[in-house]
């Protein structure tokens, strides 16, 4: 497999699927973190590949910064929240957290 | 300072002291408040007596003025100035507004409310006198409206919601008429540069250049009834007696001081010099108008028994001789010229001398009224009695201050009346003398309310232990009013060499404007 | 296959297995450990990319900072290290064919799409995502001076960097700690909801 | 400069009573209430102020050597002087007062005569005044327009000074009585008997001492300013002051209903008066466009302007200059660059009429004519000396000043006006006079009925006669006031006559000097004790004479206004009757009243001194009659055609009004009419009173309808009560209906239409917009509803939501656009 735009584009997808089944799938809160975690990543590959085979230049890594800071905020945030959820219901799972059910 | 700064200044002053109350102060600590108030409406006062200084008497023109674009789009100009004609009545508001500030330490309630919608009043009506913009005059005139509606709609006495939007009603509806006859200029003006330019419209109608004859007639109507209501001239003077009675003491004065000029100035400022030929057209619909207005409120003043309501119905009395002078007008139709300009001139003189004394007098009366109302709760006129007794100071004062309303010589509302009634012989001899009557009617309402309330051997109403004497604010108050009326009184040449010039060029330039349309109307006719 | 290629390969397949055990592991730990691989070979494809910089951050902080924090996450709340909050079957399944549908779609969409020719470097030998060493074009537009673009092509400078994002970033991740340790803190409940 | 030192005295004489005001007005508030210091700066002020007025009077009559005396010689010759000595011989028949010092001034200008004449000469040119001997100037300005300017002016002639002099010294002596008679205010616990509270005890207060003083301080200043006045607008200013300072007076006694009662009907009825004067300024305003008096003069000297006087032009009969065809009066001075430049050039014939009778009307009002005499009686209600200064001797004496100050304007019409109101007013006032049974009522009548003889004198063109009449009875009036005063003060505070009699015993001072002043005004005289050819007589003697005198000259020129003869003859025996009647219950006769006599005491001595000093002036201030210098001081400046008549217009139908000579001609056999008038009403007076051979009381029962109707003042209060004070409030409370029922319904109507207006609009929202929006709204809440179950509120379930939306749309858009 050559290492080209379409090659890094498509490990980009499989990340970023996984990660969506991820949160789909797992009834820890935790497991939802990961995929995302998964998610981000996925695009952060796709903003390098962009950055390295396209005259983006500099933009997509710099893009690709931000998104792992942030995604670093957000876990820290999520992780917050996780906490709390698990202080209140002495749980994990996600599928307890149905308040706003309609 | 800059000159031309301190207008906006004098504008904004109390804005900002408005926000900083709101933000800076306590809400409990009333006192350092109203001191905060106060200091403030003195500055602008000040501010206000600076721009005397600096004013150039003897000249017509306006001066200091500052124009900066606002709203491009539509012409419309951030544009002040002051002349002759605007100059006394900003230092009449800068006056009674710290005065009134000075009356407003009985309001307790919500106080930090009261000074902060107090103060933007003040902005208000700084920015009517200010203004050659018409759409920011309109603004101001608006902006004016609000603090009055809440100011009397929560201080106010028993039926405060009732007179709150009555006032409120009655002077929107004058706006209302007051925004068509600005649209009209607005798409008639030949420079689209200068539609809302007060100074250039007139320049262009005194040039026979603005409206047609018959669209001058129509406007002339609604500028006329807009400012009428705020006048307020007969038969649209309801508001005024209860709004008086309502509103508190300070606002009262405002009311009576500053507010009811407004009409006056509208007139004097947009409506004659933008509607010659209208205003002409209308002159003795308004010279009758202001006749009713002096005999009719005197009539009813006669008959009050509510020392306020009393004093309100004056108002209306003294604000006819304002509509009067203004209106006395003669012209010869068969060609135009002007019959007795002179006496034209000193009828506009007179009136807007009427305005400034009214200003004084009318404040003091009220703050007189205040000062009895904070001690016994009531304005029973029948249930008064015996206060020169009980309050020799008072009562000297208050003596003072409605001689001054009465017309009495050496007083400032002598002068004022006598010259309009004497200016009016020259317009109608029929009129004049009903106006004449109007000397006694006063005499009689005043005096009769002074005897009922001042004189006699013992107070009849309830509460007796609380007539204390004034206290030194309430009486420097009086004081600088009474002041302030005698030194008019005497020289009344002080007001006079202000207004002089501008009136006389306004009262030119109107002139030949209604020559111009005249000949426009020959015109047509010769067509036909 | 030339080495990058190879490397390439290895560390793609790499990724992408770990990506899909993460999906299909049932514990939690298992999870963090997949994904503690996935996201370090991501990293390596970064390396590969020219991304060298990316790529140390990924590891700093992905791999370093955020995976613990997951850590510590499984550890605060988990019952037992080896806890399992299963997914019914059902669920699985629809979520597997979608999961397939959806990398359809991406796959036709990085298929259908004619991206841009890629750029072999700069005629001044300035460093652009493509070619040379990426940290001081970074480090400079991250003060707001773009060497790539601004001074490329003997454009003026527009100052087009990213130093007010970066600002922003920076109180935003201090906001953000401040805020998450706000939420993290201990707090006395009288008694837990819904037991 | 003459016209200058006159102008400067006379300021200060004007404005020094003003200073003592505000000093004692501020001074008495925060000073102690009982100090006398308010009183003494009073008098001090007015003192000096007598002082001044008086050397004016001296300068002027040097200035112009003494030339209105030589007038009296020689007729209208200004030229000659060699009538000085005549002139000095009559000097030295005046006894005492000012005129002692006149003689000095006479003889110190006989001896530079030359000089002073070459002087005189000289300022007649500089100091640009109608004639030698009037200056006039503006002060400031108070407002200008155009060509219309509005002023403080001086004009200062023989009448300004003779007034001057006048009210600056009957003002200093009631000062005096005043600080006597108002001592007892000096206390800071006064009991004022006549007034109740509604418990029934008496008013206490603070004595108000000061306050009393500060008042007279700014009268006299309001009643100097109005003499000096030079335009007849500020005459109007002051006039009103006066007024003011005559309601303050009058209801200085403020805890009294019937004081402020009376003070308020004073002003009320002075407007109704000023309304009338306004209408006349008005219409002089429009059609002269000046006020002045006099012509005005720019800094060179040159006449800018002309004033009143000089506008209205009069041919040599004396009549008013008419425009032939159409029968207006020409307005305007002979030099056209004189004139005002907005003045018309013609007014209607009538129009002059109307002016003339509006400011005719103010002075009715200010000098309590019928028909607004009613309020002067009333007027009473403050003390003493205040009746004494302000509603007898100078206040009241205002509105003669004014007619005689503005007698040019005058044409015969309004002066035939003036004549009547004066003939009605005098014989009303009298009749009630004779009932009245207050000692201060009966003095207020006769003070109208005088006041009537001077508009007579001066309606029937006895210019001179009316304001010699006018100075007289101030003189004398005063006195008697004062003396009223000092019979109330040592009665303790008693008026009713039928409570006194018998006084004199007690009171010899008092009872002498009013005697002096009764035989003044009932006009006594005897005739021949000196010469043959003159007569010994009181002041009051001479200028009722006048008067008299010149109303027959008048009647027999025009024999149908015989009534203007007969009635102030009539009215003469009357006055001397009730006068004396007054004197007889007072002082003569037994003690009525035992409570009262006991208690009663001659009053102290700085009461009896100005007592004492005003009768001899009110004996003999008129010595010489009408040759004698009192009366040629006064009509030194006389207006330029009255000295010889006006001639009726041959063809129509006007009057002739008689000059010097025609009155004259007749006033041998006037003064023997009014003599015997006089001297029979003394008589029946005697009988009535001052014996017991005539049954009062029967007199009375048996005329018991006529009594009645004078004692009801004719009934004029009852007639102006229900004609206007009624229908004014009636129609005040008229004007208030109309407010609350048409005004506010007419706006409460709208707002009910507009209410019910939004009734139905609320129905329609209702109903219709709000039936849509519902139907709207649960729709939506129905597929809400249907919806609702996907919200499961599941995480996850919402990520594959998401799946599924992105993959659909994708699906749409690979579909909708393929490639």
């Amino acid at each position: 497999m050559a290492a080209g735009l379409n090659a890094y584009l498509l490990v980009g997808a499989v990340l970023f699927v996984c990660g969506v089944i991820c949160m789909a799938t797992k009834r820890n809160g935790i497991g939802v973190l990961m995929g995302v975690e998964l998610v981000l990543n996925g695009a952060n590959v796709n903003f390098v590949a962009f950055s390295r085979y396209t005259d983006l230049g500099l933009d997509g890594q710099i893009f690709s910064l931000f998104v792992i800071v942030l995604a670093a905020a957000e876990a820290a945030v999520a992780l917050a929240i996780a906490l709390n959820f698990y202080n209140n219901h002495l749980t994990i799972d996600v599928d307890r957290a149905n308040k706003l059910k309609g | 300072m800059n000159p031309e700064f301190l207008l906006s200044a004098i504008i904004f002053v109390p804005t900002i002291g408005a926000l900083l109350l709101a933000l800076l102060f306590d809400s409990k600590n009333s006192e350092a408040m109203r001191l905060f108030a106060m200091a403030t409406t003195l500055v602008t006062f000040g501010l206000t007596l600076m721009l005397w200084g600096d004013f150039q008497e003897g000249t017509s023109g306006i001066q200091f003025e500052v124009a900066k674009q606002w709203i491009p789009t539509w012409n419309v100009y951030y544009r002040l100035g002051v002349d002759g004609i605007s100059l006394p009545l900003v230092l009449l508001t800068g006056l009674v507004s710290a005065l009134a500030m000075g009356a407003s330490w009985s309001i307790t309630k919500h106080v930090k409310g009261y000074l902060v919608l107090f103060l933007m009043l003040e902005s208000g009506m700084m920015g009517v006198f200010l203004s050659l913009d018409f759409f920011l005059f309109y603004v101001f005139w608006e902006v004016m409206l609000l603090p009055m509606y809440f100011l009397i709609g929560v201080w106010g006495g028993p039926r405060k919601e009732y007179a709150a939007i009555k006032f409120f009603l009655y002077t929107l509806a004058g706006s209302v008429l007051m925004l068509v006859a600005m649209l009209m200029f607005y798409f008639n003006a030949p420079d689209p540069g200068g539609r809302f330019n007060l100074i250039y419209l007139a320049d262009a109608a005194s040039k026979g250049g603005l409206l047609s004859p018959s669209l001058q007639i129509t406007a002339f109507v609604m500028l006329f009834i807009g400012f009428a209501i705020k006048l307020p001239a007969f038969p649209v003077h309801t508001w005024l007696p209860d709004a008086h009675v309502e509103a508190p003491t300070p606002i009262s004065m405002i009311l009576a001081g500053v507010l009811l000029k407004m009409g006056g100035y509208g007139i004097i400022r947009i409506a004659f010099p933008l509607c010659p030929y209208g205003a002409q057209y209308w002159a003795w619909t308004m010279v009758a108008i202001g006749v009713i207005s002096i005999i009719y409120g005197a009539f009813a003043a006669l008959a009050q028994t509510d020392f306020k309501r009393l004093v309100a119905y004056s108002s209306v009395s003294h604000m006819g001789y304002v509509l009067l002078g203004l209106a006395v007008w003669k012209v010869n139709e068969a060609n135009g010229q002007s019959i007795g300009m002179d006496y034209w001139q000193m009828g506009l003189n007179g009136a807007m001398f009427q305005m400034i004394a009214h200003g004084i007098s009318s404040a003091g009366m009220f703050f007189m009224v205040g000062v009895i109302y904070d001690r016994v709760h009531h304005r029973d006129l029948n249930r008064f009695g015996g206060l020169m007794g009980k309050m020799p100071l008072y009562s000297g004062l208050s003596a003072g201050l409605f001689f001054a309303g009465l017309g009495l010589p050496g007083l400032c509302g002598f002068i004022g009346e006598v010259f309009v009634v004497l200016s009016t012989w020259n317009f109608s001899w029929v009129l004049a003398i009903v106006a004449a009557s109007g000397v006694i009617l006063t005499a009689g309402y005043i005096l009769w309310a002074m005897q009922r309330v001042y004189l006699g051997a013992e107070y009849r109403g309830p509460h007796p232990e609380d007539l204390t004497p004034m206290s030194m604010r309430e009486t420097s108050i009086a004081v600088t009013l009474l002041a302030l009326a005698i030194v008019f009184g005497i020289f009344p040449a002080i007001l006079f060499n202000i207004m002089e010039p501008s009136i006389t060029s306004m009262s030119k330039a109107a002139e030949s404007g209604y020559q111009q349309s005249a000949a426009q109307v020959t015109q047509l006719q010769a067509q036909r | 296959m030339s080495g990058e290629n190879f490397l390439f390969s290895v560390f793609a397949i790499l990724t992408c297995v770990s990506a899909l055990a993460v999906v299909l592991s049932q514990t939690v730990v298992r999870m963090a450990f997949w994904l503690v691989i996935s996201l370090g070979s991501t990293a390596a494809l970064f390396f590969l990319a020219n991304a060298d910089f990316v790529g140390a951050a990924q590891l700093l902080i992905y791999v370093g900072g955020t995976l613990v924090l997951l850590v510590f996450g499984v550890m605060l709340t988990a019952s037992g290290p080896y806890m399992k909050i299963g997914t019914s079957a059902g669920e699985t399944v629809v979520a597997g064919l979608l999961g397939l549908l959806f990398l359809f779609v991406v796959f036709a969409c990085i298929g259908g799409v004619e991206w841009r020719k890629p750029v072999t470097g700069s005629a001044d030998n300035i460093a652009t995502g493509a070619v040379g060493n990426t940290l001081r074009p970074l480090g400079l537009s991250f003060l707001g001076v773009r060497p790539d673009a601004d001074l490329a092509n003997g454009k003026p400078p527009e100052a087009s960097g990213y130093l007010l994002p970066f600002e922003i970033v920076s109180v935003h991740l201090l906001v953000v700690l401040i805020g998450a340790s706000y939420l993290a803190r201990a707090k006395r409940r009288a008694a837990p909801v819904g037991q | 400069m003459v016209g200058e030192t006159l102008r400067n005295l006379l300021m200060i004489a004007w404005l020094l009573p003003l200073v003592g005001f505000a000093v004692e007005i501020f001074g008495g508030f925060w000073g102690s209430r009982q100090s006398r210091a308010a009183a003494w700066i009073a008098v001090g002020c007015i003192a000096t102020g007598f002082v001044c007025s008086f050397s004016a009077l001296m300068i002027w009559g040097n200035a112009n050597h003494w030339s209105v005396m030589h007038k009296a010689e020689h007729g209208a010759s200004h030229e000659s002087h060699d009538g000085h000595q005549g002139e000095k011989g009559h000097e030295e028949h005046a006894p005492a007062g000012h005129e002692a010092p006149a003689e000095k001034h006479g003889s110190v200008s006989s001896e530079s005569q030359y000089k002073l004449t070459a002087l005189a000469a000289e300022e007649a040119n500089t100091a640009h005044a109608a004639g030698p001997t009037v200056y006039s100037g503006t002060l400031y300005y108070l407002a200008r327009f155009g060509s219309l300017d509005l002023s403080l002016d001086y004009y200062i002639d023989s009448l300004t000074l003779v007034m001057f002099t006048m009210v600056t010294f009957i003002a200093t002596c009631i000062h005096l009585f005043a600080m006597g008679y108002m001592s007892e205010e000096l206390t800071e616990e006064y009991v004022d008997h006549h007034a109740h509270l509604s418990n029934g005890h008496h008013v206490h207060r603070p004595g108000r001492f000061y306050r009393f003083f500060a008042f007279l301080s700014l009268f006299c200043f309001s009643m100097l300013g109005l003499v000096l006045a030079g335009n007849i607008f500020q005459v109007f200013i002051f006039w009103e002051l006066v007024g003011i300072c005559s309601f303050l007076l009058i209801g200085f006694y403020t805890e009294r209903k019937s004081a402020s009662n009376a003070a308020n009907k004073a002003f009320i009825m002075n407007r109704v008066g000023d309304f009338g004067f306004l209408i006349g300024l008005m219409v002089l305003w429009t059609f002269f466009g000046t006020f002045r008096f006099g012509e005005t003069v720019n800094d060179k000297g040159e006449v800018v302007q002309a004033g009143l006087f000089q506008l209205l032009q009069r041919d040599d009969t004396g009549n008013v200059i008419r425009d032939v065809e159409t029968g207006e009066v020409s307005v305007g001075a002979a030099d056209a660059a004189m004139n005002p430049g907005n003045a018309r050039k013609t007014i209607p014939y009538f129009l002059l009429v109307v002016a003339g009778l509006g400011v005719f009307a103010g002075c009715v009002g200010k000098s309590a004519q019928f028909p607004l005499q009613t309020w002067l009686p009333d007027a009473m209600e403050g003390p003493t000396p205040v009746s004494a200064l302000v509603h007898s001797a100078t206040m009241v004496a205002a509105g003669v000043y004014l007619v005689g100050r503005f007698y040019p304007m005058f044409v015969q019409e309004v002066l035939l006006t003036i004549a009547y109101v004066g003939c009605i007013t005098l014989f009303m006032a009298a009749t009630i006079a004779i009932v009245a049974t207050d000692i201060k009522k009966v003095l207020a009548y006769s003070t109208i009925s005088q006041l009537g003889y001077m508009m007579l004198g001066l309606g029937v063109f006895g210019w001179g006669a009316g304001l010699f009449h006018l100075v007289t009875h101030a003189f004398f009036k005063s006195l008697m006031f004062l003396c009223s005063g000092s019979v109330i003060y040592g009665c303790h505070h008693e008026q009713e006559m039928p409570k006194m009699g018998g006084l004199w015993r007690k009171m010899p001072i008092t009872a002498f000097t009013m005697l002096v002043g009764v035989i003044a005004i009932s006009g006594l005289a005897i005739p021949g004790l000196i010469s043959l050819s003159s007569v010994f007589a009181f002041s009051g003697f001479f200028s009722k004479d006048a008067v008299v005198a010149t109303s027959l000259a008048f009647v027999k020129a025009n024999p149908s206004h015989f009534l203007l003869f007969l009635m102030p003859l009539l009215t003469a025996g009357i006055t001397a009757f009730y006068m004396f009647r007054l004197w007889f219950y007072t002082f003569a006769g037994k003690p009525r009243d035992m409570h009262v006599y006991d208690h009663c005491h001659e009053s102290p001595l700085i009461m009896t001194v100005p007592l004492l000093v005003l009768s001899v002036l009110a004996a003999f201030c008129a010595v010489g009659g009408e040759q004698g210098p009192l009366f040629l001081l006064i009509t030194g400046d006389q207006p330029s055609h009255v000295s010889h008549g006006v001639a009726a217009v041959a063809g129509a139908s006007t009057l002739t009004l008689p000059g010097h000579d025609a009155v004259h001609a007749v006033h041998a056999e006037a003064g023997t009419y009014a003599l015997i008038a006089a001297a029979s009403g003394t008589l029946i007076a005697w009988l009535l009173y001052g014996t017991t051979m005539v049954n009062v009381a029967e007199m009375k029962r048996q005329l018991s309808g006529l009594h009645g109707f004078l004692v009801n003042k004719w009934h004029f209060d009852e007639l102006y009560d229900a004609l206007f004070m009624k229908p004014a409030h009636i129609i005040g409370k008229f004007c208030t209906w109309i407010d609350r029922t048409i005004f506010d319904g007419i706006i409460h109507g709208s707002a009910k239409v507009m209410i019910a207006v939004s009734k139905w609009d609320r129905l329609f929202d209702e109903s219709v917009v709000d039936g849509f929006v519902n139907l709207l709204g649960s729709s939506t809440f129905a597929v809400g509803r249907s919806l609702r179950v996907v919200q499961t509120g599941r995480l996850r379930q919402y990520v594959m939501f998401i799946v599924v939306g992105v993959v659909a749309l994708f699906a749409i858009l690979f579909t909708t656009f393929p490639g």
